[in-house]
């Protein structure tokens, strides 16, 4: 059968499949979260809430039409790229969620810059000289980092660097970003705290997937043709151990993106995760919705992909 | 307010807390000598900065200043009706002018108005000041202020003052500079409810607040709900003085700590609210100084007097007797509040009642009280959030007091997240937290009276609403004096709201802020900083 | 001493580590010596120390082993005294490997050209056009189709037998003075293995290289090498030239080997018959396959219109290479596969195609019992349960009747009663496919379809247990269905034998008459392939070259 | 007689159990010790946890308050002592429950496969993608934090993780051939599940519920960080480092000992899995 055809085939069903996950996904957060308990209303009025007003303020919003109806209303409005209206400050809720997301798209971005390449480096590293000193305190200091609370680091680093050395600014966003130095700068205590947390899961399992492809048969080989360690490593087991290593990845990335709320929160990075947190306090549905929605299809694409990645860097899927 | 709270402090002591900062003592050298002369630390504290502030108080001009407050979401808003929280007042104050604003003394002083007259307490004739320009150009006019103040009527606004606003049966364009309001009853207070930051002044028609268009000394050059603004200064404001700055930056870092961080790196020249627990960070850093502000907040513990105990005779006095004061302003609050006795209106109203005493704290007699009542063996729930400022740490006080007695208090942490809507005013026994308000008749009206929206312990008592409106009415200085101190006696012996300490806000500010100052309405100046402070250079 | 010989091994041994620390010698002692363009073959069973003392050869231990001691002299350098860069030195351009599984041991995601020249470019021996060059032309010399264009492939676009050829011309290419083969052809089916047997020895005569030949095969060994160690424990049994050691075993060990593969005729077992009596097996017009269904049939057909009958008390062999589907036939008799057409009669009575929907006594009357006792047997449960869950579950059998059941059953397959305890991590192979082997006798089945069970033993062991299922054959009159791709197996054990190729039944034969009378042109192919005890064997064979490349896949 | 004796073997000294190196033991003795203070830690207390006992805040380590006091002046001691209770019970009571429901879905996913095996991994892969953080706040403002609360919530992050690792092993085992003996031998799912699969894969399991066991202790402080969690005057160490940070740039005490506590016991059940004893199997084969 054509090679390619057949690859293309594989990819479709992939992308299909989390196609059919997505919608799932999206009944299942938009009952979720209608059934939070507090009246959008009432909080919005706060402590002016009157039932006159909270029943005028319902019957404005439409809140009082079924379910079900709002929830096609959603779908067909998110297929068509419309995220619907903020209940809290009838701003469009794309328009809420735009900055914020191209802010924590931003962050994610400088972090993964940084972090990805010192954790696969640093993985590699460890497993290539499994069992030596630097693999030793490479797998330590990993244990260490993940067994720490991440705001611990946070605080901890804002101290350090902000506070008493001075070297940093405490807050990264509205810094000025007006030069690459700069942009450093502001980013450079997120990040690191950030770079800390996902390159320990990163390291730990890049170095687990590769030592898995040291082991076998054809790693050895290349030992009995004479090739050195590194070229054993680098040339033999690290191509084979790319659909592991960028499934790793990717589930470090999708972290990035929602996971990051105490770090946004100390740092006072305005991101989405954050806006989501703000959204359950004011019971904002659509935009609750909104945000769960973006954390789930992140989070898909990039397992989605890194499962692509698995598949195109299989020869026996690429050349058939 | 604190200006006139130590009557034992003189002009001697002044100076030698200005000589002290000459010689460059720390912060806390002088809080111990401030202690040593037998003022409080909140007096201090304010004393503090205005001995400081004595150093250098010729207003600087220019400058970029980046405050932080402590909450802001996606609800934040420029629509001065719905402005729910410090950020949205600040953002008010910087982009709006009221017709009155309320001085360091507590007194309401006219800003949009020109002048505010009544005969009666009921029909107020409000002549405007001429030549106000708006932001976009436009003259200030009556119908400016008249469809100002009718959107609080409307409901589909949702104002947050709706309440208070219903008195006003009358609001009506005399000619283009005047407006007639006309009050339901008497109301003597008039100039001074107009000081909520609610009735800010907008252009006729206005319903769009994606941008704020006011009268105010900065113009709003970005508004991301949840995220920042940016204001720069007004070239054509109307005032005299001010404003110094050429922009400020306001937004919100909501974790206590971070915020103390910030200021401390230098991102930030103002961090307001500061946890009493971080005044210890800022010692000995003289790059920073503190603003506090005892204005009369508080966060009590209401027992529903409708409700199961509160029904019950001798629980809440008992409850009263449990409740240790002391610990609570000296432990929890650390030292940063006043004693309070059970009524809303702070030592910083000049209708504060100083005969009525705290409640000493006295185990062994609310023991007896509860063995009376029936209650000691039985667990009683108490509700506490950290949307209620320290009642987390408030409660457990009184829980360890409870245990040692037999009286078990099951404390139950809610989330702040719907505190105020599931909890606050529901729960049989639960923790409030009130803002300040300029006005006793707000605060009992608002909270106590028979109609009350916000009576917390379901206190309903005929006479006591009788002299809400006999006072209210009462153009004789001493006269109301002397019912509001009745008024607050009553609240004291007979509501289920315990009120132990009324709670200071700290602000802390760079040294090189000039122009401070504490003000009855809240932290930050009133939430109106930005038009009065400096940097200096 | 050493100069007429490429490599000398002096005393060598080897120790390992086990799990607990405590230090165990593997190698006891081993000496020998290869001379150049000699061929010796290290043979033994699993365990014997074969592949560690050739893998030692390059300096090279597996994890956890260690040279404990004595000397290998590879053309006078010690190979035990180099450093680890040293010895990377060696390997390729000194002594080479062929390994067990080319399949495993060639990167999945590089091309094989170069993989192949790979050793040319570690040790910078020459430039790459030429290196590719020499590839193209071992490829030429080891009878590759395509030579030309073979290399640009991914290992997986090749057939296993081609691999096995590819990875000697890696080896090769660094024109090693010594080659190690490490049991090359064992994973290879018969008609494979011949081409890659006269490939890798057509090509070690043009190179003159050494060769060290590790194998458990004797018929094997006995084409390809000049030299035969015999290795058991760690220790040599006896040396010697391939004649003598094939013609004239000294050591009894050597001649048990050598008995191993006398052919053992297979007299009919003397079981009553009723003339009437029905097939306790028919199978008629089986199709089996696997997939998504269109039109009735699956979208991957393994089996094709597969009719037998199997007599009571008689013996059915299966044999083909591996992808005939014999294995599959087993499966969709069991019910495990289920058949999408055709009829199962067991005893006469219509056998359901899926398991679910048979009944437990249909299910109890025909066992099967799987190829690799280790992956058979649950390690986490002990013998005695293994063994005690049919007898639950098909006769609520329990308590001491449970018990005294399953010591006879151990009796049974001649196992001691106290092994009921352990688990079947701590028996050996022999062991545990007794076991395997009884977990079906506690069913009582009147079938028993025995899936390539001696195929994965060592020679002698698999011996035993074929004269076991004899012997039960005596004991319970049971029928046998044995899938095999061991002719001589089949040959010991079964009446009549059933050829397939490609899912299909092209020949059934009599098993004693089976080279006699084969007729389809496969059956006779797979018949001469097979290799025998003789030198000369494998040079003598004549094979229809166009025969060969009709049905082996390479 | 049996000649397959033939075949080499090492002599085995049978029972002679597990070797065990020193980072495992540490580890496990770490563990060990916060378990058996979480036990009993109720009876250790040197005062009341909810009781302002210093008059100061922040205090450093003196004789009678061992670990200083906290930002009301509690002694940081007793609350250590019970945060262990509630850290240790909260955790190990949510990993358990977790895991319990990961493998058993796991392994009839698994086992059933097909259409139920394709959505549930779909759909609990999907779920993954919420970040756990924000489902605790989203669940505790739904339904208000309790203790039951908090461990369904912790449970239900983790069990879509505890699935796929079951499952993915309960696959692998799934292909053996005993599973196909005792299928062909006509056994049902419930008894493929209980005797032939979960046996097989308990070991790894373990391991697996280690590592979650850390994660929930640390989503479970982040939680508190976000101002969820145990009732007070209880707090778990999150919280207890949570409530005292601002202790952190004057070196408190009281944010520190928390912090190494939640540290020992992360780290020392990594060290722990990490060097699991190995059962001896001292076979050439």
């Amino acid at each position: 059968m054509p090679a390619s055809l057949n690859l293309y085939a594989l990819i479709a069903q992939r992308l299909g499949i989390a196609l059919i996950t997505l919608v799932i996904v999206s009944f299942a957060v938009f009952f979720a979260t209608e059934l939070l308990p507090g009246d959008v209303a009432q909080i919005l009025l706060g402590q002016a809430a009157t039932p006159q007003a909270v029943a005028g303020l319902r019957e404005a919003m439409g809140l009082n039409q079924p379910a079900i109806y709002r929830f096609l209303h959603w779908l067909v409005g998110l297929a068509s790229g419309d995220l619907g209206i903020s209940y809290v400050n009838n701003m469009p809720v794309a328009k809420l969620i735009g900055d914020r997301l191209v802010n924590s798209l931003k962050l994610a971005g400088v972090t993964t810059l940084f972090a990805v390449p010192i954790a696969l480096g640093l993985g590699i590293g460890a497993a290539m000289w499994r069992g030596s000193i630097f693999d030793r305190v490479v797998s330590m200091l990993t244990i260490s980092v993940i067994s720490v609370p991440e705001f611990m680091v946070a605080t901890l680093a804002v101290l350090i660097f902000a506070v008493w050395l001075g070297w940093l600014p405490a807050l990264s966003y509205g810094a000025d970003v007006s030069s690459w130095a700069t942009v450093l700068r502001a980013y450079a205590m997120p990040v690191i705290t950030l770079g800390f947390v996902i390159s320990a899961q990163m390291i730990r399992m890049t170095r687990a997937a590769v030592i898995e492809t040291i082991n076998t048969s054809y790693v050895e080989m290349a030992l009995l043709k004479g090739a050195s360690r590194r070229r054993m490593v680098l040339r033999h087991a690290l191509p084979n151990a790319l659909g592991p290593i960028a499934n790793a990845v990717a589930l470090s990335l999708s972290y990035l993106v929602g996971g990051v709320i105490i770090v946004e929160t100390i740092f006072n990075y305005p991101g989405v995760a954050k806006l989501m947190v703000d959204a359950v306090s004011t019971r904002d549905l659509p935009l609750i919705q909104s945000c769960a929605m973006i954390f789930c299809v992140s989070h898909l694409t990039l397992i989605t992909l890194a499962d692509l990645i698995a598949i195109l860097a299989n020869p026996r899927l690429r050349h058939r | 307010m604190t200006e006139k709270t130590p009557t034992n402090w003189t002009g001697r002591d002044d100076a030698m807390v200005e000589h002290a900062i000459r010689r460059g003592a720390s912060r806390r050298d002088l809080l111990k000598l401030l202690m040593a002369s037998g003022v409080g630390v909140a007096a201090g504290g304010s004393l503090l900065l205005r001995a400081s502030a004595a150093l250098a108080d010729t207003p600087v001009s220019g400058g970029h200043l980046k405050a932080a407050g402590w909450s802001s979401s996606t609800a934040d808003t420029l629509d001065p009706a719905k402005a729910s929280l410090s950020t949205d007042y600040v953002r008010c104050c910087a982009f709006y002018n009221r017709l009155t604003f309320l001085d360091e003394a507590g007194q309401a002083q006219m800003e949009l108005a020109d002048s505010m007259s009544s005969d009666d307490a009921v029909t107020w004739q409000v002549k405007l000041k001429k030549g106000v320009l708006f932001h976009d150009g436009h003259t200030l006019n009556a119908d400016d202020v008249v469809y100002s103040l009718k959107r609080h009527l409307d409901p589909a606004v949702g104002s947050k003052v709706n309440s208070i606003a219903k008195q006003m049966t009358e609001i009506s364009k005399v000619d283009d500079t005047t407006v007639k309001i006309v009050l339901a009853a008497a109301n003597a207070d008039l100039p001074t409810i107009l000081t909520l930051h609610h009735f800010m002044i907008l252009t006729n028609g206005t319903t769009d607040f994606t941008k704020a268009n006011g009268t105010g000394a900065f113009l709003c050059e970005s508004f991301e709900p949840g995220v920042k603004s940016v204001a720069v200064k007004n070239p054509h404001y109307f005032k005299a003085q001010g404003p110094y700055l050429d922009s400020f930056e306001f937004f919100a870092i909501t974790d206590d700590n971070a915020r103390v961080n910030a200021l401390l790196s230098g991102d930030i020249q103002l961090a307001a609210s500061i946890n009493p627990r971080s005044m210890r960070m800022l010692d000995g850093k003289s790059a920073v100084k503190t603003s506090v502000t005892t204005a009369g907040n508080y966060t009590d513990l209401n027992i529903r007097l409708d409700l199961e105990p509160g029904d019950k005779a001798g629980f809440i006095e008992g409850m009263k007797y449990l409740i240790d004061r002391e610990a609570i302003q000296k432990s929890v609050l650390r030292g940063l509040a006043e004693i309070g006795n059970d009524q809303p209106v702070s030592a910083a109203s000049r209708y504060h009642n100083p005969n009525l005493k705290p409640r000493a704290f006295d185990p062994d007699r609310a023991k007896s009280l509860f063995a009376k009542a029936g209650l000691l063996g039985t667990s009683i729930p108490v509700i506490a959030s950290d949307a209620a400022t320290a009642s987390v740490d408030m409660a457990v006080v009184v829980q360890q007091a409870g245990a040692e007695i037999g009286l078990k208090l099951d404390v139950q942490r809610v989330p702040s997240d719907g505190y105020w809507s599931n909890y606050w005013l529901k729960a049989p026994v639960h923790f409030g937290n009130i803002n300040p308000r300029p006005t006793p008749d707000i605060l009992f009206s608002l909270l106590y009276s028979s109609d009350a929206p916000w009576n917390e312990s379901q206190y309903k008592s005929e006479k006591f609403d009788k002299m809400m409106v006999e006072a209210r009415g009462a153009l004789d200085e001493a006269k109301r004096t002397e019912i509001y101190w009745a008024m607050q006696e009553m609240v004291a012996n007979e509501a289920g709201t315990i009120i132990p300490a009324y709670i200071s806000n700290v602000d802390a500010v760079t040294s090189k802020l000039g122009g401070l100052k504490p003000n009855p309405l809240g932290g930050m100046m009133g939430y109106a900083f930005a038009e009065y402070v400096w940097l200096n250079a | 001493m050493t100069d007429s010989f490429i490599v000398s091994v002096r005393d060598l041994t080897i120790g390992a580590t086990t799990d607990s620390g405590r230090k165990v010698q593997i190698i006891k002692g081993v000496s020998f010596d290869i001379a150049p363009g000699e061929i010796v073959a290290l043979i033994g069973e699993s365990g014997s120390g074969k592949t560690t003392i050739a893998l030692s050869l390059m300096g090279h231990t597996r994890p956890g082993c260690a040279i404990t001691g004595g000397r290998i002299l590879m053309q006078g350098h010690d190979v035990t005294a180099m450093d680890e860069k040293a010895r990377s030195g060696l390997r390729g351009t000194a002594v080479s490997y062929v390994p067990q599984s080319a399949a495993a041991a060639f990167n999945p995601s590089q091309r094989i050209l170069q993989q192949v020249i790979e050793i040319s470019t570690i040790h910078k021996l020459m430039p790459r056009a030429q290196a590719e060059r020499k590839a193209v032309e071992l490829f030429r010399a080891l009878a590759l189709p395509g030579p030309e264009t073979i290399g640009n492939r991914f290992p997986h676009q090749v057939s296993g037998g081609q691999l096995q050829r590819l990875s000697a011309a890696m080896a090769l290419i660094g024109d090693p003075q010594l080659v190690i083969f490490d049991e090359p052809t064992t994973a290879l089916d018969v008609t494979t293995q011949i081409e890659v047997l006269r490939a890798f020895k057509s090509v070690m005569k043009k190179s003159g290289a050494a060769g060290v030949y590790v194998s458990h095969d004797l018929a094997v060994v006995a084409q390809i090498a000049d030299r035969i160690i015999v290795l058991k424990g760690g220790e040599i049994q006896e040396e010697g030239t391939a004649q003598q050691i094939l013609h004239a075993p000294v050591h009894p060990y050597t001649r048990q080997l050598v008995a191993a593969f006398a052919p053992v005729p297979h007299s009919l077992a003397q079981i009553e018959r009723q003339a009437h009596e029905k097939p306790i097996l028919q199978v008629e017009g089986l199709f089996v396959g696997y997939g998504p269904m269109s039109g009735g049939e699956p979208h991957v057909k393994i089996l094709k219109d597969v009719n037998f009958r199997l007599e009571r008390g008689r013996n059915l062999g299966v044999i083909g290479e591996s992808g005939s589907g014999k294995s599959t036939l087993a499966r969709a008799i069991a019910g495990i596969v289920p058949a999408y057409r055709g009829n199962m009669l067991l005893d006469g009575q219509e056998l359901h195609p899926a398991l679910a929907e048979r009944s437990k006594e249909e299910l109890r009357r025909a066992q099967i019992v799987f190829q690799l006792a280790d992956t058979a047997l649950n390690p986490a449960q002990s013998i005695g349960t293994i063994l005690g869950r049919p007898l639950t579950f098909y006769k609520g059998t329990a308590g001491a009747a449970r018990e005294a059941r399953v010591i006879e059953l151990l009796d049974m397959v001649r196992l001691p009663a106290g092994l009921r305890h352990r688990l079947p991590g701590e028996l050996s192979g022999g062991q545990k496919q007794r076991v395997n082997l009884a977990r079906a006798l506690a069913a009582e089945p009147e079938l028993i379809l025995c899936d390539e069970i001696t195929s994965a033993l060592d020679t002698v062991v698999a011996a035993a247990i074929l004269d076991l299922l004899k012997e039960l054959q005596r004991a319970l009159s049971l029928s046998y269905m044995f899938i095999s791709h061991d002719l001589s197996t089949v040959e010991a054990i079964c009446d009549d034998v059933l050829v397939m190729y490609k899912g299909e039944v092209v020949e059934a034969l009599p098993a004693a008459q089976m080279s006699r009378q084969a007729e389809h042109p496969y059956s006779k192919l797979l018949i001469s392939s097979v290799p025998q005890l003789d030198t000369g064997w494998l040079a003598g064979l004549e094979q229809d070259p166009e025969l060969v490349a009709a049905f082996s896949r390479r | 007689m049996t000649p397959d004796r033939v075949s080499f073997r090492l002599p085995t000294p049978r029972g002679l159990g597990y070797s065990f190196n020193r980072v495992g033991r540490i580890g496990l003795a770490v563990i060990l010790f916060w378990a058996v203070v979480a036990v009993f830690g109720t009876w250790l207390t040197p005062y009341p946890v909810g009781k302002i006992v210093d008059s100061d805040y922040f205090s450093p380590m003196s004789g009678s308050f061992w670990m200083g006091s906290d930002y009301l002046g509690r002694d940081m001691l007793s609350r250590i002592i019970m945060g262990a209770h509630y850290t240790v019970g909260i955790a190990l009571t949510s990993v358990t429950l977790a895991c319990t429901a990961g493998v058993i879905f796991g392994m009839i996913a698994a086992v059933i496969g097909g259409w139920f095996d394709t959505i549930l991994s779909r759909l609990l892969d999907a779920f993954n993608g919420i970040p756990s953080l924000l489902f605790g706040l989203v669940v505790v403002a739904a339904v208000g934090s309790s203790i039951p609360v908090l461990v369904l919530t912790l449970a239900t992050i983790y069990a879509p993780g505890a699935y796929r690792f079951a499952r993915a092993l309960a696959v692998n085992v799934n292909t053996m051939d005993f599973v196909t003996v005792a299928r062909a031998r006509g056994e049902r799912t419930p008894y493929l599940i209980l005797h032939e699969i979960l046996p097989n894969i308990l070991g790894p399991v373990l391991a697996d519920l280690g590592l979650r066991f850390v994660f929930i202790v640390l989503v479970l402080s982040g939680l508190s960080f976000l101002g969820l969690g145990v009732q007070p005057p209880n707090a778990d160490w999150g919280a207890l480092v949570r409530e005292n940070i601002e202790g952190l740039s004057l070196g408190a005490p009281a944010v520190i000992f928390p912090s190494i506590a939640i540290a020992s016991l992360t780290i020392s059940v990594n060290m722990f899995i990490d060097n699991l004893p190995t059962r001896i199997r001292d076979r050439s084969e």
